[in-house]
């Protein structure tokens, strides 16, 4: 029965920390491009405007989809060590947690595949790609982390990070973290690698078909994505954390140099991003990987 | 260009001939030890020694002149060919067979008229054929003692016949060229097989053989003769025959 | 130089010659030509071989001949040889036989003419 | 009571020749065959534990000096991809019997019962000669099976003929080598000397086994033989393709398995990190084997050669794991090829549905056909979500356990290939699901129907099984470590939930992440059940703005984007593809080996060069005799 | 054991009878045929073996002499064997020539094995060129008349080398005998002995195929009808296997060891036979006729027997006898299957063939079962002498290895012409394409009992391993076996 409640507690709690985090998001990068923005919980009514609209779908497999997204997202989420607490005794791996991931990916793609509308699929095409793309990098960082801790487990290289702020494996492993950062970006399908999504080409790409509480179930996969994405980071980075509150505002810290970073850069073509990624990023990341075996 | 390929070919021959030649030099001028093929004869170790000796089955056996041996024929050439090889030489019968055979399969179906030819060689035909018949006669009849046989015999008797059909005159029929092949050589084998039945070996001179020097001796060799050079006189007149129609069908294709 | 040696070179030239003569020539009939003159070299190689120097006829004639049996020639070769002229002749004629049915379907005596067979039959 | 190990081959072949003879009865043809590998599953399953069932047979030919004896023998590692296999092969053959009606029998059931004969021979085979007889049997059988009587398909077999072939001679030849040291043809007695050769001649061990690795990588498609499935695959029946992707491409995994690993285990070789040279070797060949096959994949537009592409990267995932040479990496691998036989065949078969109804191969022709199909496209979707290794799913556990394995043996680079490996497959998989499943329904397909129920019965069996495998591993964990006791390695009974790393807090319990998904599924659906209520348009409905295509003088499939899905992507490896393409080296070498056999036909067509070459003749022994 | 030269007598008596039976020749053929086949199996199974008989009571050397050992006369029952098959197979020759020809052809191939006498052995073999050379020319069509004169002339003059080679061994050791000859070998100078074993090879190798002797093969097969490829190859091969082992195993071979005595001249060999077997199959690869694709086969397996032969330890000679005994199966079910299949299609090309296995898929199987023995798969006859040949040379030195290895890689290339082949038989006809006639059952019979002789045999090698077991044993100690044969009182 705890199990229970502690699951939805720290479903809805990812799932508002999530959408706060995209207000805030919207209003810097409303500050950047010199706008007032929207406020910050602007997210959240969106959400429940999206849910209570009528919406049309073309077939079941949209259903199931947008489902299946967000199942895969909230299973990551729990799976992951927030400060210290889990939802559900587990041993946190970190492979676990890249495929749990996945689900909801797959989930998404699949529902906007079903639209049959030729943007979406486009947009999925490319995102599967920007997707090959940025894993390697941030495994291979991953990899990093779990041969210097010799466990895959999220826990335990969040325990190896604690007593003193000098012990954070953002010291450790400077190199890995620079590299993380910018998979990371594509990860978020921030700019510069947003070609997925690309409003300005193929409509918003996979959102393109999507209306009502579908768009609504997006959002929550989106804002959850955006939580577990960050709270990886911390996790790994900046040593998880002692509390709830320093994890969210470290999490905050993190989502914010992704958003300051899309709003500043330009959009690469999914080639030139896949292969800016398969450079950069996985170079440092290699290096990384090389002094540490050594 | 084709007198290119013709120049390849003899250059390539030369060099060819020429290896083969160093090489057949080279053996005869090699002085290894060894018997080397320059060497002398030596009679005693070879096969011809007991044959010239006529003493294959007794090693210690003398024969004189008018004697008995064990093989009469005086000819030693003969000796070895009718009668120490005289498998060989019934085989090589059949490669004459065999090659009036294949001659016969492969001749175009087209034949020939037997042409007149002039007067004189018609009117000196029954001369010039009995001459002929006479010489090859005697050859194979006379083959154990002196030189000849039944080949020569055989390739004489058959130039009679030549002469026949050049003069216009068929002498023989196919047909009868047919039965006398079948017929000598039939009787050829039958009388190896006959070797087998009353001695116990194939192509065995199961004849008392007279004595040497005599015209009835080496047993069984003048008959054989006789249906060797009638054979061989019947194979080569058919190839002559094979190209002019006769009095008989072709009985293939 | 013995008359041996004499016959063993004029034989040996003999076959040389026929063996350059069927690698060159290019008519059939002159090939068969050149076959017999390798067989004519054979013949006198092998009669050759059984040569003894100031030999005898292999022939009893009289008794006296029988004292002379160790001067005597190797009677072997020449039977051989005998062999050897049957099946020469057998050759040539098969081969003559085969060159006229040749010269029927191919027209020609060359030898490279039977290599448009294949050339025919895949059309 | 006729022996049971002698049953078992001899009722598929006893059963080839009776379907031969009614072969146009093809219904009763195949429900033989149906119940020739029921049989063999059951059997099977009763010979679990039996591990001194043996059956030989004396040929009456000498070798080594002792007559020559030909035996089977029931062995853990051969009884478990036996079991499997057959297993496997039931559910095809019951799909097999709807699928071969009329219009699509493919008439090859008697070969695919010799085939099947191999198979257990393979598996049960106690000494080299039979391995080696039964290995060629398969070859053999399967290059008919594979081109079965067409001739488009009997190209792509040509290739894999040659390649088969290629295998088979180095077989023998390596047999024959390595039996020569042992003076038997007893497959333990080889291997204890080979690991005697490794203490004498390294150079010469490491050539021994090379020349057995060679014929396992061909048939298992290990690089660089990785491109001969794209071909037969593609073109052999479609029902038969599932049994070619996961049973036969298990022939060389279970080689590698039977022979070389304990070779690479207990030899004396120099360590090259915490493994040994020819094991880095392997692992580097399953990385490149698993990165081509992925990539290759992506690029491809006809779905069964995307799947066998996919296969081909599958058997590098399980060669990597044998590659660490540890007990997690060879759990993994083995538990990785049963999930590669239930997930490829679940795959398989939905496209073999597909083809059934539609006839076609090339994805971007198909469209929509999970709306007229929705049990094959369920079927196909949870395939794939096992095949991509999402939890919780069965593709998952090996996955995890072959990463696992590899880190701990601090294969970093390997590692990085899998990952980039497993995360491509999702562009392939998602690929056939968005081209086939998805997007606009063709007109001419409009009227379909789901597979029929001969076939349906299959697929959900699979589908349940692979939910099943992946809720409890231990259904294939157990047999799995049973098998690695049978096999004198040091392992703990395997339970029904967990699976274990060498790391630290890295024990696995899948269940509980099937738990985890459950709950999360549970919260995703109350939102989607407390959100408003939605309506069902047409897709043409909505972002053509209501207007049909065919307004406009276009059908709705030209909506599809799906033929050069990943084109920007491809572009990228453009300048790579002519380096890894080896079946135009093949082809060109093909192509050279024509051109030299026309050259000498018309060397023999020549009349006027004979006698040339008879002097020629003469000349090489004049040469080599004396001048030499 | 006199009666045995009746295999060559009552042959011989036939072909003059011949020249009368009209229409009764070709019953009469089979008849003599069946006889001399029965009659050499009793002689196999009588017991007398081994056993030389003397011709015309003149002992060896000085008469000639017939040695029949167990190899010999198993070598008689095989060639006597596809003599009958190729009889059956006949389609409608009607005239004496045929029969008398082929009578005497049946004669001079039994007579190669069992002569013990050298020059004898030249005259069978000159009987046997005509006989073949007549028998190919016989459709007296283009590629036939062609292909017999080509034959002719090589056969011609490989005939005048090999009688040279028999001149000088007279010359030099002044006997014909086979016996003799090698008891005495040992007599010769080096050099001479070198100049003897060339010519003689020479002559023997234009009847054995060997590349590069062997141009007149894929005309031969091409131009010859069905059976008289089945002649060319059971008779005529089989009839060449075994000189091999005579000149070569037991004339001139060091006693006891089965190696040549000129090291040199063996590595030759070797390099010939595998030139040989590298060719044919290469030459095969894109071949269209089917025949010729046979021919090149035929010429690759004889390859493959002699380097066997020429490895010379006991493994690779038993293989060497199963791949005869494989070769000669399996080959002659091709060529019986190959006339019947021409004649349907009307073509020789094997493109053609399609769908004639669904057609009679009892002919189809019996193709592919042969084309799997001589690509030597296992549990098919063929793959018995692969196993001992390549046993054998990994046991041999380096050269043999390397032999080895060409051997296994043509083999790849065997198995995929020959798969590809056997594959078309069971392709889909093409419908613009109709058969001219129906194949004669007796055909397929034929093949298919043979068919699964190899399957008897492939399974169950002990069938036949006794006998290849003794005739081994003679090969391996063949030069003090062959001479106490003869030579009993030595």
């Amino acid at each position: 029965m705890m199990t229970v409640f502690n699951i939805i507690l720290y479903s809805l709690f990812a799932i508002l920390v999530g959408l706060i985090f995209l207000g805030i998001g919207r209003k810097v990068a409303a500050r950047v491009h010199l706008r007032y923005g929207p406020p910050f919980y602007q997210s959240i009514i969106d959400v429940i405007k999206l849910m209570s609209r009528e919406s049309i779908t073309h077939n079941f497999v949209m259903d199931l989809g947008m489902v299946m997204a967000l199942t895969g997202l909230i299973g990551t989420m729990l799976y992951i060590p927030i400060a210290g607490h889990i939802a559900f005794e587990s041993n946190t791996n970190i492979i676990v947690i890249m495929y749990l991931m996945a689900i909801g990916h797959l989930g998404m793609a699949m529902a906007v595949s079903a639209s049959g509308n030729p943007y979406a699929n486009i947009g999925v095409s490319r995102a599967l790609t920007m997707m090959l793309g940025y894993e390697v990098p941030f495994f291979t960082v991953m990899l990093g982390l779990i041969i210097y801790n010799q466990s895959s487990s999220v826990m335990v290289i969040n325990l190896a990070q604690a007593g003193s702020i000098w012990n954070w494996n953002i010291w450790q492993m400077p190199i890995g973290f620079i590299a993380a950062e910018m998979a990371l970006q594509a990860m978020m399908g921030e700019k510069p690698f947003d070609a997925m999504i690309a409003p300005a080409e193929i409509a918003s790409g996979p959102m393109v078909e999507l209306s009502g509480r579908y768009l609504g179930l997006g959002f929550l996969t989106k804002a959850v994505g955006v939580f577990v994405e960050t709270a990886l980071i911390v996790n790994f980075f900046f040593g998880g954390g002692t509390s709830v509150i320093t994890f969210v505002i470290k999490q905050l810290e993190v989502f914010l140099i992704a958003v300051i970073f899309d709003n500043i850069f330009p959009r690469y073509k999914i080639e030139q991003a896949v292969k800016f990624l398969w450079i950069f990023p996985m170079g440092l990341a290699v290096i990384q990987l090389i002094l540490l075996a050594i | 260009m084709k007198n290119d390929k013709t120049l390849l070919m003899n250059i390539l021959a030369i060099v060819f001939l020429a290896l083969l030649a160093y090489f057949i030099y080279a053996v005869a001028t090699s002085s290894d030890v060894g018997i080397n093929l320059m060497d002398d004869n030596v009679v005693e170790n070879r096969v011809a020694d007991r044959y010239l000796n006529k003493n294959v089955l007794d090693e210690n056996s003398q024969y004189e002149w008018g004697g008995k041996a064990e093989d009469s024929a005086a000819n030693i050439v003969t000796a070895v060919l009718a009668d120490y090889r005289l498998f060989d030489t019934s085989l090589e019968v059949i490669v004459l067979f065999v090659t009036v055979m294949g001659f016969g399969l492969v001749l175009p179906d087209e034949r020939r008229k037997i042409k007149e030819s002039t007067q004189l060689l018609f009117n000196w035909l029954p001369i010039l054929m009995t001459f002929m018949l006479l010489v090859g006669g005697y050859m194979f009849i006379n083959g154990h003692l002196s030189p000849g046989g039944g080949f020569p015999a055989g390739a004489i008797i058959s130039t009679a016949i030549l002469v026949g059909i050049l003069a216009g005159k068929q002498t023989v029929s196919h047909h009868t060229l047919k039965i006398v092949e079948a017929v000598a050589g039939i009787s050829i084998f039958s009388l190896a097989t006959l070797g087998f039945i009353l001695k116990g070996s194939f192509f065995i001179n199961f004849l008392e053989g007279g004595n040497i020097g005599d015209v009835f001796s080496a047993g069984l060799i003048p008959i054989l003769y006789t249906l060797v050079a009638f054979k061989v006189s019947a194979e080569l007149s058919g190839v002559y025959l094979e190209f002019y129609k006769g009095g008989e069908e072709h009985d293939h294709a | 130089m013995t008359m041996l040696n004499i016959f063993l070179l004029s034989s040996t030239s003999l076959i040389f010659i026929g063996l350059y003569g069927v690698l060159t020539r290019k008519n059939i009939v002159k090939i068969l030509l050149s076959l017999n003159i390798i067989e004519t070299g054979i013949n006198l190689l092998l009669v050759a071989f059984g040569y003894v120097e100031n030999g005898e006829v292999p022939i009893l004639t009289s008794s006296e001949s029988l004292k002379n049996i160790v001067n005597m020639v190797d009677p072997v070769p020449q039977a051989l040889v005998l062999t050897s002229i049957v099946i020469g002749l057998g050759t040539t004629a098969f081969a003559l036989g085969l060159t006229i049915r040749y010269y029927k379907t191919h027209g020609t005596l060359s030898i490279d003419a039977s290599d448009e067979e294949e050339v025919m039959l895949n059309e | 009571m006729v022996d049971k190990m002698l049953m078992m081959i001899l009722i598929p072949l006893i059963t080839a020749f009776l379907t031969t003879i009614i072969l146009k009865q093809h219904k009763v043809v195949w429900t033989l065959f149906l119940a020739v590998s029921g049989y063999l599953s059951y059997t099977l399953f009763t010979m679990y534990g039996a591990w001194d069932l043996t059956w030989s047979i004396e040929l009456g030919y000498k070798i080594f000096d002792s007559n020559l004896v030909l035996s089977l023998a029931n062995n853990p590692l051969g009884w478990f991809f036996a079991f499997f296999a057959s297993v496997t092969t039931m559910l095809i053959a019951m799909f097999s019997i709807a699928f071969n009606d009329d219009k699509h029998d493919s008439k090859t059931a008697p070969i695919w019962l010799i085939l099947i004969f191999a198979n257990i021979g393979i598996f049960f085979a106690q000494d080299w000669l039979m391995f080696f007889g039964m290995w060629e049997m398969m070859s053999m059988s399967s290059y008919f099976m594979i081109a079965h009587g067409k001739e488009i398909p009997a190209k792509a077999a040509k290739f894999y003929l040659s390649l088969s072939l290629v295998g088979t001679s180095t077989l023998l030849l390596g047999i024959i080598s390595v039996a020569r040291l042992s003076q038997t043809f007893d497959i333990n007695a080889s291997i204890d000397s080979l690991i005697n050769l490794f203490a004498t001649d390294y150079n010469k061990a490491i050539l021994y086994i090379g020349l057995f690795a060679v014929t396992f990588f061909i048939k298992s498609a290990v690089f660089p033989f990785y491109m001969w499935p794209s071909k037969a695959y593609a073109e052999s029946p479609d029902d038969f393709t599932p049994f070619l992707s996961t049973v036969m491409s298990k022939y060389g995994i279970y080689g590698i398995v039977l022979f070389i690993l304990p070779i690479l285990q207990n030899a004396d070789i120099p360590a090259l990190g915490q493994i040994n040279e020819p094991a880095y070797i392997l692992a580097v060949l399953g990385a490149i084997t698993s990165v081509l096959g992925t990539i290759l994949a992506i690029f491809e537009t006809d779905m069964k050669k995307l799947f066998a592409y996919s296969s081909v990267a599958n058997i590098g995932y399980i060669v990597m794991g044998l590659s660490t040479l540890s007990i997690i990496g060879i759990q993994g691998a083995l538990f990785h090829s049963i999930n590669h036989m239930v997930i490829k065949s679940a795959i398989f078969l939905s496209l073999a549905a597909v083809i059934y109804r539609t006839g076609e191969r090339e994805m971007h022709k198909l469209g929509g056909l999970a709306y007229r199909m929705p049990l094959t496209f369920m079927v196909y979707l949870l395939g794939i979500i096992s095949a991509a290794g999402i939890p919780p799913l069965n593709g998952f556990a090996s996955k995890w356990l072959i990463i696992q394995a590899l880190m701990s043996q601090n294969m970093l680079f390997v590692v990085i290939a899998m990952i980039f490996a497993s995360t491509g497959a999702f562009m392939y998989l998602f690929r056939v699901l968005a081209s086939v499943f998805l997007g606009q329904l063709p007109d001419k397909y409009k009227h379909i129907k789901e597979a029929p129920l001969l076939m349906a019965i299959p697929m959900t069996i699979i589908m349940l099984l692979m939910l099943a495998i992946g809720v409890l591993p231990g259904i294939i964990m157990k047999p799995v470590n049973a098998v690695l006791i049978g096999m004198g390695y040091d392992v703990q009974e395997a339970s029904w939930t967990t699976v274990h790393s060498a790391f630290s807090n890295s024990d696995l319990n899948v269940t509980n992440i099937f738990y985890i998904f459950m709950a999360g599924a549970a919260i995703a659906l109350v939102f989607y059940l407390f959100s408003a209520k939605s309506v069902k348009v047409t897709q043409d409905d909505n972002y053509t703005a209501g207007e049909l295509p065919s307004d406009w003088g276009t059908t709705p499939e030209r909506f599809n984007f799906s033929y050069g899905f990943y084109q920007p992507f491809k572009e990228m490896f453009n300048p790579m593809m002519d380096l890894i393409s080896f079946d135009r080296w093949m082809a060109a070498f093909g192509k050279i080996v024509e051109r030299i056999s026309n050259g000498l036909s018309v060397l023999y067509t020549k009349s006027e060069g004979a006698i040339l070459m008879l002097y020629i003749g003469v000349a090489i022994l004049i040469i080599g005799g004396w001048i030499i | 054991m006199n009666s045995s030269l009746f295999l060559i007598i009552i042959p011989l008596m036939g072909a003059f009878i011949a020249l009368f039976a009209k229409k009764a020749n070709r019953l009469m053929a089979i008849v003599i045929t069946l006889f001399m086949e029965i009659f050499s199996i009793i002689i196999y199974l009588s017991g007398k073996l081994p056993v030389s008989v003397e011709i015309g009571g003149w002992q060896p050397p000085y008469g000639i002499n017939f040695v029949l050992t167990p190899l010999s006369v198993g070598f008689i029952i095989l060639i006597n064997l596809a003599a009958i098959i190729s009889l059956f197979i006949i389609r409608g020759e009607k005239s004496y020539q045929f029969y008398s020809t082929y009578l005497v052809l049946l004669a001079a191939s039994n007579g190669i094995v069992l002569t013990g006498d050298i020059f004898n052995f030249y005259i069978f073999s000159e009987l046997t060129a005509f006989g073949i050379t007549a028998l190919i020319a016989y459709p007296k069509d283009r590629k036939s008349t062609g292909a017999a004169i080509k034959y002719l002339i090589l056969a011609s003059t490989a005939a005048a080398f090999l009688l040279i080679g028999i001149g000088i061994v007279y010359k030099t050791l002044g006997t014909l005998n086979i016996a003799d000859i090698a008891s005495k070998i040992s007599l010769l100078d080096p050099l001479t002995l070198e100049l003897i074993i060339i010519l003689m090879l020479t002559g023997i190798f234009v009847e054995l195929e060997l590349f590069p002797f062997n141009m007149w093969v894929p005309k031969a097969y091409l131009g010859g009808t069905a059976s008289v490829n089945v002649m060319l190859h059971g008779m005529l091969g089989t009839a060449g296997a075994y000189t091999i082992t005579r000149i070569l195993l037991t004339m001139f071979t060091v006693d006891g060891s089965g190696l040549l005595v000129n090291v040199n001249i063996a590595n030759s060999v070797i390099v010939i036979a595998l030139l040989t077997i590298l060719v044919s199959e290469i030459a095969a690869f894109n071949e269209k006729k089917i025949k010729k694709v046979l021919a090149f086969s035929s010429m690759g397996q004889m390859g493959l027997i002699i380097f066997g032969f020429m490895i010379g330890n006991e493994q690779a000679i038993v293989g060497a006898f199963y791949l005869v005994v494989a070769n000669f199966v399996a080959k002659t079910i091709l060529f019986v299957l190959t006339g019947e299949f021409i004649a349907m299609s009307g073509s020789g090309n094997w493109e053609d063939m399609k769908g004639i296995g669904r057609k009679h898929p009892v002919a189809g199987l019996a193709f592919v079962i042969g084309s799997l023995s001589l690509m030597g798969v296992p549990f098919f006859a063929g793959f018995w002498g692969k196993l001992g040949l390549i046993q054998g040379a990994i046991n041999g030195s380096a050269f043999m290895v390397v032999g080895i290895v060409i051997v296994l890689i043509t083999a790849i290339i065997e198995g995929i012409y020959f798969l590809k082949i056997a594959h078309t038989l069971f392709l889909e006809k093409d419908s613009d394409r109709e058969y001219l006639s129906k194949a004669r059952v007796h055909s397929i019979v034929i093949a298919a009992i043979l068919a699964l002789a190899i399957i008897a045999i492939g399974v169950k090698p002990g069938l036949i391993e006794s006998n290849i077991n003794s005739a081994t044993d003679e090969i391996l100690n063949s030069t003090s076996n062959y001479i106490d044969i003869v030579f009993p009182r030595r």
